[in-house]
């Protein structure tokens, strides 16, 4: 199976992502999920969230993540990019894309590793106001 | 033996620091260190029931005994994505 | 709601679609799905599926789906690209994308989708054997 | 009155062609024609259990009554994506 972790400050590039994708002639399905910062947190209005990582903990708990789908799914290649810092409004903040050999396995796969993600994953935001993102 | 202490997103705000070094007896578990610190930061106590402990890299149960050098982490809950 | 049907003999170019993208910041998830030519087909070796449509019926049954999904989910945008004609192995037939504010929406929004086109939509495939194709 | 019949997919093959044109009294119902072009056609006859049947762009129930210049749709079960 391919793995791709990558935990960065910079923008998500959709276009450099799609461009390196590899797919043998065994598959049929790519599921691709974007997490994109929304313009309210809790109700109120917010600018931007800062995300922090915990790095080296959040890497190897993807890592696990990507081994115990490697053993539940026939899953050719899971890809998958965490913005870390300050994220604005609108732009993404998380990129996952699987690639398997049919549509249920790829979704299920890829709906399992965002929910565990959410669950053990050491990453945490703030949101920042309105205010204070220049 | 001395472990070292991380804590991370707002749990740094509550105790005031990024890490600190706790000298402990051997055979002291993570959950007695968590009772230790707890007592020294009192907003760190006020969260304990939703605090997060890992030791280095992978989560333990409070019942996990420590090492000299080992690196412990705190931490609320996470919500990456 | 925006909705985008395209039927068409073009390959489909995901580069190009990701470009046309609009989502507004209230927006916080991006499902997206590829179906892309298995090598084979009922234990066959295959080089390319067939797909015929019956397009003005296979645009209004879709147009339904969709206005069905605006019902059913806060959607702000559905785009579909599927693929007709011969469509070579490792190649998309098939491109989903939905935006929704959260990602269960997205996500139930976008395998409801193709589980229906799959159950209503007149198009049909026939594989093409491994000597029929140049 | 007149309907005109379409075939999709392999029922082209069945039938040997894309479409044909029924002259029919008023008042038949889908159902009816699909019998008529069963018996017609007996390898499309053959496939009655799985033949989905449509008028102009809509699915439409076997009781459904025809109109002249109706165009219907026999095709076999759809297999999009």
């Amino acid at each position: 199976m391919i793995r791709q972790l990558i935990i960065t400050h910079d923008p998500i590039d959709e276009t450099a992502l799609l461009a390196d994708r590899k797919m043998s002639a065994g598959m049929g399905a790519v599921v691709y999920f974007l997490g994109v910062v929304r313009g309210e947190e809790d109700g109120q209005a917010i600018t931007a969230i800062e995300y922090e990582a915990f790095q080296k903990m959040a890497e190897h708990q993807f890592n696990l993540l990507f081994e115990a789908m490697a053993k539940r799914w026939p899953i050719e290649s899971v890809r998958l990019v965490h913005r870390i810092g300050v994220v604005k409004v609108n732009e993404p903040s998380l990129w996952v894309e699987i690639v398997a050999p049919h549509r249920g396995e790829a979704f299920a796969a890829c709906q399992w590793l965002i929910d565990e993600m959410k669950r053990v994953v050491p990453i945490w935001k703030r949101p920042v106001a309105s205010t204070a993102v220049g | 033996m001395r472990v070292k202490v991380l804590f991370h997103s707002y749990f740094k705000d509550l105790t005031g620091c990024a890490e600190t070094t706790e000298t402990l007896a051997e055979g002291v578990t993570l959950g007695a260190l968590h009772e230790k610190l707890a007592a020294q930061f009192p907003k760190l106590g006020a969260m304990k029931k939703s605090t997060l402990l890992a030791v280095g890299v992978d989560y333990q149960p409070r019942e996990h005994v420590l090492k000299d050098g080992d690196e412990v982490s705190l931490f609320p809950p996470v919500q990456g994505g």
